[in-house]
């Protein structure tokens, strides 16, 4: 009778220690948020610092876009080196979801009502995301630069919702008015991944290609953790069209314009921005990515003399050596990084939600971070659109025209 | 069309192939399925992949080196874990390896990150075309690789004492044991030669596959179904099962459904499974009371 | 006649292992079936639990063809076994192996039996009442709840009968009852199969190497080698038998001897 | 026997005060939500497998039918919660039971690996049938009305998988259970025993796909929002992990292993990629050293001392 008794109190010791550290902190910090709210700022503010955090697969089979993590990091370091935000250091806090909705929704509830975080910043998934938007437009934090450009979290405009990277749908449709007037294509096919990401670009492409009287000669998707595409080159060069669109991730999009380089394909090849740097030329090759076309959101490395580029790449060389700071990911993140820091510089002294959003909506073509013409207002919450059609040359992705500004 | 299909099939196929001999030779001697194969393949290219360009070997340096080393890790890996285990219930065994599988993953994923890499190919790039139908020159070194690999496992094992003795060892332990083989024995050099299978088949698979903590994720459990289909005890099944499972899934691909290609592979095990649960080429077991 | 084998041949991918066998066991009797390693005695008791099938012959059971049968149905019709190497469930207790026995006579349902009915717990305790019956039989009560695996050999050979028996067979096939006993425990179980005859009224058909058991208790035997019956009679007759001398006994005897 | 009831008594009482512990904060009770559904799951894989001894590396397949069932009876035909709530599970242990048709003829590694390729199957086809699965987008599901905030539904999880534990505790104390340890230990003598033992293993694959199935309608509502994402391999692998890790043929080692499991990823989510790295590592741990699971450690000295005990009684 005893051995049980001290046995199961083992184990309520083992339950009760997992729930105690919580139930301290929440307490404790609930009585924190709300004698500061009452006297002004939102929680994850003090006196010096203010707390961000966000979610990103560390591992897990989307683990590569855990770099984005990092460079948030990065970012925050050279701001806080350099003063930090109005007097206040910034902290971060980034959660392993794993890739999987059911943990994003504890991330959020625990980044948000644990951690007490003041905004959430560039988390990935578009699934995951959205699991966690009902809960997240619920309790009004601020949402900045949502890792994914689905239309979801642009349309209709959410109050605390701002998203930065290029609109899915719009690229699509950037591809395709460049194909009808650029490259005078008659035909497109399209290669795409079987997730919400490809489909929702397969579907806007379509849509505006019917609309521009181009034919779709052939849709080919894949499954993410797909290998061998030779079945899906062969079908594409079979439709031959003038024009391919290629809406998926790095290693598919190399593996398929090796497989369709091989087996003699000839088209123009457009790939998406989120699959287009420096990784294509080392996955796939030089020879194969010469002449591929993409559009970039995030300002090109190649102009050396940009103070906003050379503060870019000497923190990130600093603070991750081991990776090429030409990565799109890593660029795109640092532009997260750097809105939400100005959205705050520009709140002041007033760190609350209320006023944060309203700082965030005085941006206006704002061109002092890696992405052109930021813009926000009440119910237009793209960030950009503006975009700059580049291509792959003789190993290097550079641009080759302006600002194309998209009007949704 | 369907001439192209078949090659990129066989193409594939011949990785699947390759992949599932390691497997296959651990299951043959000791009645083990590896769940960690892959991820031991993908950690002995990540080896293979730092003295190419941290060091800078030359390819076939850098190969031969990493494949000692795969040697010497699957050897530790059965002393260490596997010898433990050896007379557990098999569904112990399957969990051990499936932690081995995590264990592999994660701390290559801390060690070298998730981003892809590039890897060299094993012959310069090249490619022949005839009647229409595009083949390139390391596809071709990749079957006959396999093919050598399965041809030499295959006479050792039927040809050689010590294959007789892991054969041996794989039909009765205690048998083996009164018959002066040295069984613990013959069980660690046969991980260490599967890891060096799978390190070939790593080396040669990453640059399809690109290089990343996940690169063997598909190809390992298309390896699978390879061995399965094959049989699981049977080396030539495994390149038959292979073959197999690349045409098949081209051809999906081909004409059902590019995504549902994988489902149908599964099902396909299944149904095989069904028919004759001992695989295509496997041998028949009987129940004894 | 209880069961009769009529010109049963099994064989193995060209192996015969038993070779068009007739036997005849009668209801109350004590048949066993000797015979050197290999000649096919084990093989003949899977047949009748129908883990085999024989090429051809005919096996059948109080007059009804057994070979339709399933495995699983076949103690239902009241033969029962137990085995060589005390096929136990090791990790259960001594309890729970017996209640397995009572498995076809168990009728309640997998609902009653989720939501524990009252008429599942007046089963389960009825059967309980039975396998208590059967370890006080055997003189095991005291291990009842102990896990299988942890008790001798020779317990563990008598719980696997206990289990055969627990279902009231008609017919009980004994896989060598007594080998890896020492004399005390033999003379013991010598004992309990011939009570079990006498009590339960269990005709028993059993393969035995013992032969001081085996001409103990028997009433019938019937000698095997390779597969073919070689003799057939009373203890005396299969003694005399000069056929049986020479083929079997002679080498038992040297067996004994090493 | 009566150990284990009061240990389970004890965790009931602990889950059933737990939100007062935490002070309702949301996110330690959606934690505990989910290791509650993670336990349904583990038992019923225990069940299976560590009772029934039939490997099974697709659970998650099952969790997913359920969760996928629970969301498009509700978003296409409307039907209540508490219709939906069993159709789960009369639907996905009627899909285990189909599944455990070919199971049949399969045992060990084989059988291991053909439930892998279920388990890999059925998120590529909610994927491809997307007009009903919703695809990589996934569904959203609104809790039912009655429970419509997360500690109210955590208490109706909570009472369904205390429920659900009663059940299958008397499932393996009776006929059923005896049958299918039986079949495990030896599928011989089960057979011999008069166990209809092809029936007795589809038979375990369906209660245990009607227990999952369960656990992954509570899912469905509990999360809010199901996508392919959710029930990958990896999930598989870790509930599998969980029964070992806590003990197998355990009720009480499951639920001790779902509660490990589901606390390591909250407490190392700080630690990039060291999750899986932990998880993979406590597993080789415990097989090595603790084959009987955690719940051993807890459970040894009382058994010792039983056999003690016995010894002294035989002796005397």
């Amino acid at each position: 009778m005893r051995k049980w008794l001290v046995n199961s109190l083992i184990m309520i010791i083992c339950l009760v220690l997992a729930a105690c550290g919580g139930t301290n902190s929440s307490t404790t910090s609930t009585k924190n948020a709300k004698e500061k709210s009452s006297v002004k700022n939102s929680q994850g503010v003090t006196d010096d610092e203010i707390l961000i955090g966000g979610w990103v697969p560390q591992s897990g089979p989307a683990a590569q876009w855990g770099i984005l993590a990092e460079v948030y990091q990065s970012y925050f370091n050279k701001v806080n080196a350099d003063g930090g935000v109005n007097g206040r250091k910034l902290k971060y806090i980034a959660i392993d979801d794993e890739y999987q909705p059911s943990k994003t929704v504890a991330a959020a509830k625990k980044l948000v009502e644990q951690e007490k975080v003041f905004a959430i910043l560039g988390t990935t998934g578009t699934a995951h995301n959205k699991a966690v938007k009902p809960y997240l437009t619920q309790k009004g934090i601020p949402v900045v630069a949502v890792a994914s450009g689905d239309s979801a979290f642009v349309k209709p405009a959410v109050k605390n919702y701002f998203a930065l990277q290029t609109n899915y749908d719009i690229e699509a449709r950037i591809f395709s008015t460049y194909a009808n007037k650029e490259l005078k294509a008659k035909s497109v096919g399209i290669f795409y991944q079987n997730d919400d990401y490809g489909i929702v670009y397969r579907d806007a492409a379509v849509e505006e290609l019917n609309k521009l009287g181009i034919k779709v000669a052939a849709q080919e998707s894949y499954n993410p953790t797909d290998v061998d595409f030779s079945a899906q080159a062969l079908s594409m060069k079979k439709a031959s069209p003038d024009v391919v669109f290629l809406f998926a991730s790095p290693k598919p999009a190399a593996s398929f314009l090796k497989e369709f380089d091989k087996i003699g394909g000839s088209a123009e090849r457009m790939l998406t921005y989120t699959s287009a740097d420096s990784t294509m030329i080392d996955l796939a090759g030089a020879d194969v990515m010469e002449g591929v076309l993409s559009t970039t959101w995030v300002k090109s490395l190649k102009d050396k003399d940009n103070p906003l580029i050379k503060e870019y790449v000497d923190q990130i060389s600093k603070d991750i050596p081991k990776q090429d700071p030409n990565s799109v990911f890593m660029r795109s993140a640092w532009a997260y990084a750097q809105v939400l820091v100005e959205g705050l510089k520009r709140s002041g002294d007033n760190l609350t939600w209320e006023n944060f959003i309203k700082q965030m909506e005085t941006l206006k073509d704002w061109d002092g971070s890696l992405a052109y013409n930021v813009t926000y207002t009440s119910d237009y919450r793209y960030g950009q659109t503006s975009v700059k059609i580049s291509q792959f040359k003789g190993g290097e992705l550079v641009d080759i025209s302006d600002v194309i500004k998209y009007e949704p | 069309m369907a001439g192209q299909i078949i090659i990129g099939g066989l193409a594939a196929g011949s990785l699947y192939a390759l992949a599932a001999l390691g497997l296959i030779l651990i299951f043959k001697t000791s009645d083990i399925v590896n769940f960690a194969q892959g991820e031991m393949a993908m950690l002995i290219t990540f080896i293979s992949f730092t003295f190419l360009t941290v060091t800078k070997l030359p390819y076939f340096v850098s190969f031969l080196l990493s494949l000692v080393i795969a040697f010497i890790f699957g050897m530790a890996v059965e002393r260490i874990f596997m010898r433990p285990v050896q007379k557990a219930p098999i569904l112990n065994q399957i969990i051990l390896t499936f932690g081995l599988y995590m264990v592999f993953r994660g701390v290559a994923g801390i060690i070298w990150g998730y981003t892809p890499v590039g890897f060299p190919e094993a012959l310069p790039n090249k490619h022949f075309n005839y009647v229409g139908i595009t083949i390139t020159i390391n596809q071709i070194f990749i079957f006959v690789v396999t093919t050598i690999l399965m041809l030499g496992f295959y006479l050792f094992f039927k040809h050689t004492k010590i294959g007789l003795a892991m054969r041996a060892s794989s039909q009765n332990i205690a048998t083996a044991k009164l018959m002066g083989i040295g069984v613990s024995s013959v069980f660690t050099r046969t991980w260490g030669i599967s890891a060096i299978l799978g390190g070939i088949a790593g080396i040669l698979i990453a640059p399809v596959t690109f290089l990343d903590p996940n690169m063997m994720g598909e190809v390992g459990i298309k390896a699978f179904a390879a061995a399965i289909l094959g049989g699981f005890t049977s080396l030539p099944g495994a390149i038959v099962g292979g073959l197999l499972i690349g045409v098949f899934e081209g051809l999906i691909a081909g004409y059902v459904s590019s995504e549902l290609k994988s489902v149908f592979v599964f099902a396909l095990i299944i149904l095989v499974l069904y028919v004759k649960p001992t695989g295509i080429l496997g041998e028949k077991i009987t129940k004894k009371v | 006649m209880l069961l009769e084998l009529k010109k049963v041949t099994v064989s193995f991918g060209g192996l015969t292992a038993v070779n068009n066998l007739d036997l005849q066991v009668d209801e109350g009797m004590i048949f066993a079936i000797i015979g050197p390693n290999g000649a096919g005695k084990t093989t003949i008791l899977n047949c009748i639990s129908r883990f085999y099938t024989p090429c051809s012959g005919q096996i059948s059971f109080k007059g009804e063809n057994l070979l339709t049968k399933k495995t699983h149905k076949v103690l239902a019709s009241g033969i029962s076994r137990s085995f060589q190497n005390v096929e136990l469930f090791s990790k259960m207790t001594v309890l729970d192996n017996l209640l397995v026995g009572l498995h076809p006579s168990l009728k309640s349902s997998l609902l009653s039996n989720a939501f524990k009915t009252k008429k599942n717990k007046q089963e389960e305790e009825a059967a309980k009442e039975i396998a208590f019956e059967i370890l006080e039989l055997f003189d095991l009560k005291h291990h009842a709840n102990e896990e299988v695996r942890n008790l001798p050999f020779g317990i563990q050979k008598m719980i696997d009968i206990g289990r055969a028996i627990i279902s009231k067979p008609k017919l009980l096939l004994l896989d060598e009852p007594v080998a890896g006993m020492n004399i005390e425990e033999t003379k013991k179980n010598a004992e309990l199969i011939t009570r079990l005859r006498d009590e339960f009224g269990i005709t028993i058909l059993m393969i035995e190497h013992d032969m001081s058991l085996v001409m103990n208790i028997s009433d019938r035997i019937a000698v095997m080698d390779f597969g073919k019956k070689i003799a057939e009679g009373t203890v005396t007759e299969v003694q005399n038998n000069p056929k049986v001398i020479e083929a079997y006994l002679g080498e038992v005897q040297e067996d004994v001897g090493t | 026997m009566k150990i284990k009831r009061l240990q389970i008594l004890f965790i009931s009482i602990l889950l059933l005060g737990y939100p007062l512990l935490v002070g309702f904060s949301s996110y330690f009770i959606y934690v505990a939500g989910l290791f509650i559904i993670y336990a349904i799951m583990a038992m019923s894989l225990n069940l299976l497998t560590g009772f029934g001894g039939q490997i099974s590396i697709g659970h998650a397949a099952f969790l997913a039918i359920g969760a996928y069932t629970t969301a498009i009876l509700t978003l296409k035909l409307g039907l209540p919660f508490w219709l939906n709530l069993p159709l789960s599970g009369v639907i996905t242990a009627i899909v285990g039971f189909l599944i455990g048709l070919p199971a049949v003829r399969l045992s060990g590694h084989f059988l291991a690996i053909a439930t892998l390729a279920f388990g890999l199957a059925i998120p590529e086809i909610m994927l491809k049938w997307e007009g009903l699965t919703g695809g990589f987008a996934g569904l959203f599901i609104e809790k039912p009305s009655l429970f419509s905030s997360d500690t109210s539904f955590y208490y109706f999880t909570t009472v369904i998988a205390l429920i659900i534990t009663w059940l299958i505790l008397n499932l393996l104390k009776g006929n059923f259970g005896r049958a299918f340890v039986a079949i495990r230990e030896s599928e011989i003598a089960a057979e011999a025993m008069g166990v209809n033992v092809s029936l007795y293993k589809t038979l375990m694959f369906s209660i245990s796909a009607f227990f999952t199935g369960i656990a992954g309608s509570l899912y469905a509502y509990f999360v809010g929002f199901i996508s392919p994402h959710d029930f990958n391999m990896n999930i598989s692998l870790i509930v599998l992990a969980m029964i070992v890790l806590g003990g197998l043929a355990s009720i009480t080692g499951s639920i001790l292993g779902a509660f490990i499991l589901t606390i390591i990823p909250q407490v190392a989510d700080r630690f990039p990629g060291f999750t899986i790295t932990i998880t993979g590592a406590a597993l080789i741990l415990t097989i090595l050293f603790l084959p009987n699971g955690l719940i051993s450690l807890f459970n040894y000295k009382w058994k010792r001392k039983k056999t003690e005990n016995k010894q002294l009684s035989l002796e005397g």
